[in-house]
């Protein structure tokens, strides 16, 4: 089995012989070895045995990929062929170079109108989830184009609230 | 003593109150919002209302919706546990009207006190050392601007209902006054229904110590030690210890000593906390009295062995408290860190979703007091907090080891959370040395990141994932299972048996 | 301190010892048996080696081989746990000869105590008081019938290498003397290598009362408290509480100052256990010393606030104790009941088999010790305990409530457990009383049968069980889920997320 | 759907009506209604509400029957119907009055041997299991007429080690 695997920003190669009936394997990560001994103790619940040392992995399957767990971290692992398929493009949960919000939200203040000229770094919107707020600011300096919402909407990731055409170049701002 | 209770709350401390109640014989009554069905705190109880929609002034925060539950179920008293309505005088009102009991103070202490700048006034009045600042609340730009300039920047914009790190702004320069406290007041006015706010000095680098008090309707009132809470991201605590490393025995007892005056001065009744700044000269300032059990209470049970829960339900039944100052002790050292559903990569954003799943620390002195469970839904309306993990052991350096430790075989996949941001301030030499103050986070960790210690091990974890595919057996792995069995749920334990 | 330790025992104290290992940043080493291979304390320990077959003897009794396994592992030290190995002074030795630190008492002086009628002499003749009966092992029927007519039956017949209930039997009439000691020399002579008897008085309901003391290997002896372990069943304790009813600080103090001056007349280095019978008198005979770590020692653990473990590996590695005698103060009350895979209602009768579902209790003030999980077997080769529960309180009847609120949390499905057993005892006016004895289960429960108390929430039980069929999605049921779809455990997560 | 299901030694009579997309149904046990509303909480846990009522269940399939939780109580349920076809005649764990071992164990000690005439009650085997260790006596009184086993040998529940014709009957030993 080979796959390259997506861990934070990285891609690693990993290659693997199948188990044999005691759950034994041997992999490859990027030219180093290990010899790996595998028992299921539960759905989620790994026991690795890594050249002789016992450890415990967690482990959690969703759609952006699986959820693996070794002593108290955390993350979320990709398939980075599947990865590229869907169009995934990073970790979950960094915020966007657009005006959206990190979370589902919902908007408390709008600082921006069509027409207006803004700097980088600009506060827009003010939004709140959980009972904080965060301000979103304009990613570049440009001109507003398009307000796409308003004060006590409930607006989710991926919309984009306000629409900047950038000054200089005067491209599509939805590549920016 | 009652003979049931309504736990007008969520998630860990829902759950944590309903276990002491069952243990004095008190039968128990959940309330639910729609995003909340099959959480922990409705299973936990023996009955469960709906309150209705998610969003808080449809569930949670209805004073109406809860009265009504409360009556309906024939529960005779309250309990608010922390955040939502603990520390609105309005629903401890109404609950008194209804003739039900409130656990809590009453509310006309709780208004006095939730005011802030009544607040300090009061502590003025009383001997109890206040931080310099204005004592009234002000929207009024010109005058804000005025009195920061008088006081000296930096200077902290503050909700005069505030509480738990929420509305609070520290401003640097004049230039950003206005939009603090503009942002402050509105945030203010959202979370706790008022929206105004007031300005204080700003100390440099300050510890936060509380002091935790006990007060009884007969007139009894004593403290039980301090509880260091300097250990913050964006004003919220996500670190308690008891005792502090900052005080002797000296200093605890003049703290203990000043918080028993500040709740006598305002006639306090039930379990309450004291917090005060303390400055690296030795100084300590008032800052307020949270009229209510607090998110870090576990760290005192544990040095004092005192159950506060239990407390806090026999002093609203009336009852006395059952021993004196002197006879309270404490014994050992106790840690607790907070687990939300947060990003501590990315600003300790929030990350709400669903719990996929989620594996409970456990062993000798570590108590794990949490709200979710694996399929459980992180909802987008609440504070996220997941859980806390509370060690204690015979020392400092001990406890510190053991929450590391716990921490290590803490598991909750599905949302991002500070498990390992947490294990390595622990691991850090500041914290082991004790220097901890406010800003302890922005100074050590301004940009923290995971590390990569786990990497090699995740890796080889997600393949053996790969090569074991289904799982539906114990033991060693042996290949992938084949596809295409019927409900391997239903007949696990057969074929278990039959190994 | 050591870089490394090997456990030489399974279950939950393996667990249990692993845990502070770690915790002091020592790696551990497990050994099993190919029926503990994926056990708990397997997955527990950086490293793992089997030892061979079930049969004891080719595994946790082989001493050859588990000196091999901490030699390939490069461990320094053993910690040899209860039970098993940890009183055979021939496996000290022979530790001590491999150039590795037995975690327990000198081999010569655990000889000399583990042999009774040796301890009784010792301690007669430091002024200890002992129970009248033989000082010498006896195996000559009529001699051993002489005795028994001059002491007055009835007597008790017990294997001089004996422990924990094991090899011991009541004999009420010279008829039964001959067939009790061949079967009492029988299971000695299996379970501890040593077929030798004797004879004791046999004193009407006595309390078993033991106090918990350490020595350091620098002559710094002292107690910490007693442990009332009165309730027993088959001769074995099975509930054990801290402070003992039957205790005033008069006698506490004596009872502490004997424990102390029996560890020193025997040079004891280590922590270790005096046991004694208190009769309704309060006359207390010294009974045994167990040269270990007792079953029921987090009792101690949470009225002190002390880590056992801990201390046992300090002072194996040669740490002077860090405080003294009038350093050690205890506060509430801790109880803890034993779990073991066992038929309450048929003589307690071992029950192995399959554990198909386990869940743990938690919560404020209660600790479990467990060796078990979900998908466990319980092999029919060793003691078959699962866990031990234990509740800590403000005082006596909190502990109790609080122990049967974790009880009513604990589910251990597959295999018999004394749970409900365990619940109604704590529940009975003798128990909450302290009127207990060892005679205290023969007299108040002595053919207890399950009550039906849960019989109609088992029957609804069983209702929703067959009416929601395969489970593979969380949140409210909704009829039987279609059959044939492929592999729900892969994919649970997933369709979660798309709900 | 209706059931007769198996408790200690009773056999009671339950029908219900499949559960709703809610989760709930009427279920009546003999004769005495509840209205149940059910969730799934995992595979072996889940919640009822029984008439309002909140508890928490948990449940575990095994060849033998269900076992089934509540408040610290567990028993293992049978379908009658089924057990009854399959001949199961009552719960695990009980003395057979047959001279088996109640558990997997080891035969320590013969005390019966061919033509003994035996009384009720007469010791006749001790076996070790679990380091203790059990006397197996005659459940009737009779003559011995076959030993079926060996000191040191390893021995099962449902072996007969010990074969007794009954001294008054003479019937067949195996259905007394």
């Amino acid at each position: 089995m080979d796959l390259r695997v997506k861990l934070d920003d990285e891609t690693h190669e990993i290659s693997a012989v199948p188990l044999d009936s005691r759950g034994r394997t041997a992999v490859d990560i990027a030219g180093e070895q290990a010899s790996l001994s595998v028992t299921i103790v539960s759905p989620n619940h790994l026991h690795l045995e890594v050249d002789g040392r016992g450890t415990d992995i967690f482990t959690a399957r969703s759609p952006e990929g699986t959820w693996i767990w070794s002593r108290g971290r955390a993350r979320l692992l990709q398939d980075a062929d599947k990865a590229a398929r869907r169009g995934g493009n990073g970790p979950v949960g960094r915020i966007p170079d657009k005006v959206t919000p990190p979370t589902p939200a919902t908007v408390v203040r709008l600082m921006a109108e069509v027409g207006q000229q803004v700097e980088a770094g600009q506060p827009l919107v003010v939004v709140s989830a959980m009972k904080m707020e965060t301000t979103l600011s304009a990613p570049y300096a440009g001109t507003v184009t398009a307000v796409n919402t308003q004060p006590e909407a409930r607006v989710n990731p991926g919309e984009i609230l306000v629409e900047i055409e950038p000054a200089a170049t005067g491209g599509d701002e939805e590549e920016s | 003593m009652f003979g049931r209770i309504l736990v007008a709350n969520r998630g860990e401390i829902a759950v944590r109150i309903m276990r002491t109640a069952r243990e004095m014989g008190i039968e128990t009554v959940a309330v639910y919002s729609e995003a909340d069905a099959g959480a922990l705190h409705v299973l936990s109880a023996d009955q469960a209302v709906c309150l209705g929609e998610p969003d808080p002034a449809a569930s949670y925060l209805n004073i109406g919706k809860i009265i009504e539950a409360a009556r309906s179920t024939g529960a005779e008293a309250i309990h608010p546990g922390y955040g939502f309505l603990a520390e609105n005088p309005a629903f401890a009102r109404a609950v008194d009207e209804a003739g039900l009991v409130f656990i809590g103070p009453p509310a006309e202490v709780m208004a006095k006190l939730g005011d802030k700048t009544e607040a300090r006034r009061l502590m003025a009045h009383s001997g109890v050392p206040i931080i310099p600042g204005l004592t009234e609340p002000e929207t009024d730009p010109d005058r804000l601007n005025a009195a920061a300039a008088e006081l000296g920047y930096p200077v902290l914009v503050k909700a005069a209902a505030g509480g738990g790190g929420k509305g609070m702004r520290v401003v640097a320069a004049p230039a950003d006054l206005d939009e603090a406290a503009r942002t402050c007041a509105s945030e203010a006015l959202r979370a706790f229904g008022d929206g105004a706010v007031y300005l204080e000095k700003y100390l440099d680098r300050p510890r936060h110590v509380e002091i935790q008090v006990l007060a009884d309707a007969h007139g009894h009132c004593l403290h039980l030690f301090e509880r260091e809470c300097s250990v913050q991201r964006r004003h919220q605590k996500i670190i308690e210890e008891t005792p502090s490393p900052a005080l002797d025995d000296d200093l605890r007892q003049r703290m203990g000593a000043a918080a028993v005056a500040a709740a006598q001065a305002a006639g306090y009744v039930n379990a309450g906390t004291v917090e005060f700044l303390l400055d690296q000269t030795g100084n300590f300032y008032f800052l307020e009295v949270n009229t209510r059990l607090q998110v870090e209470h576990p760290v005192t049970e544990m040095i004092t062995g005192l159950d506060l829960v239990r407390r806090q339900i026999d002093i609203a039944a009336g009852l006395p408290l059952p021993f004196t100052q002197e006879q309270v002790s404490r014994r050992g050292h106790a840690i607790e860190c907070r687990i939300y559903a947060e990003d501590p990569a990315n600003g300790f954003m929030p990350s709400p979703g669903p719990v996929l799943y989620a594996r409970q620390p456990s062993g000798p002195g570590l108590r794990y007091d949490t709200g979710i469970r694996t399929g459980s839904q992180v909802p987008v309306h609440y504070d996220p907090i997941l859980g806390k993990l509370i060690a204690w052991a015979e020392d400092r350096p001990a406890a510190i080891d053991r929450l590391i430790r716990g921490l290590e075989e803490c598991a909750v996949l599905g949302v991002r959370t500070p498990v390992e941001f947490l294990i390595d301030v622990l691991k850090s030499p500041e914290f082991r040395a004790g220097r901890t103050h406010t800003h302890f986070i922005d100074e050590h960790f301004p940009s923290w990141q995971p590390g990569s210690e786990e990497n090699r091990n995740m890796l080889l974890g997600f393949a053996a994932d790969e090569l074991t595919g289904v799982k539906n057996v114990s033991g060693p792995a042996a290949g992938p299972a084949e596809q295409g069995w019927p409900s391997p749920w239903q007949t696990l334990s057969a074929w278990d048996l039959a190994r």
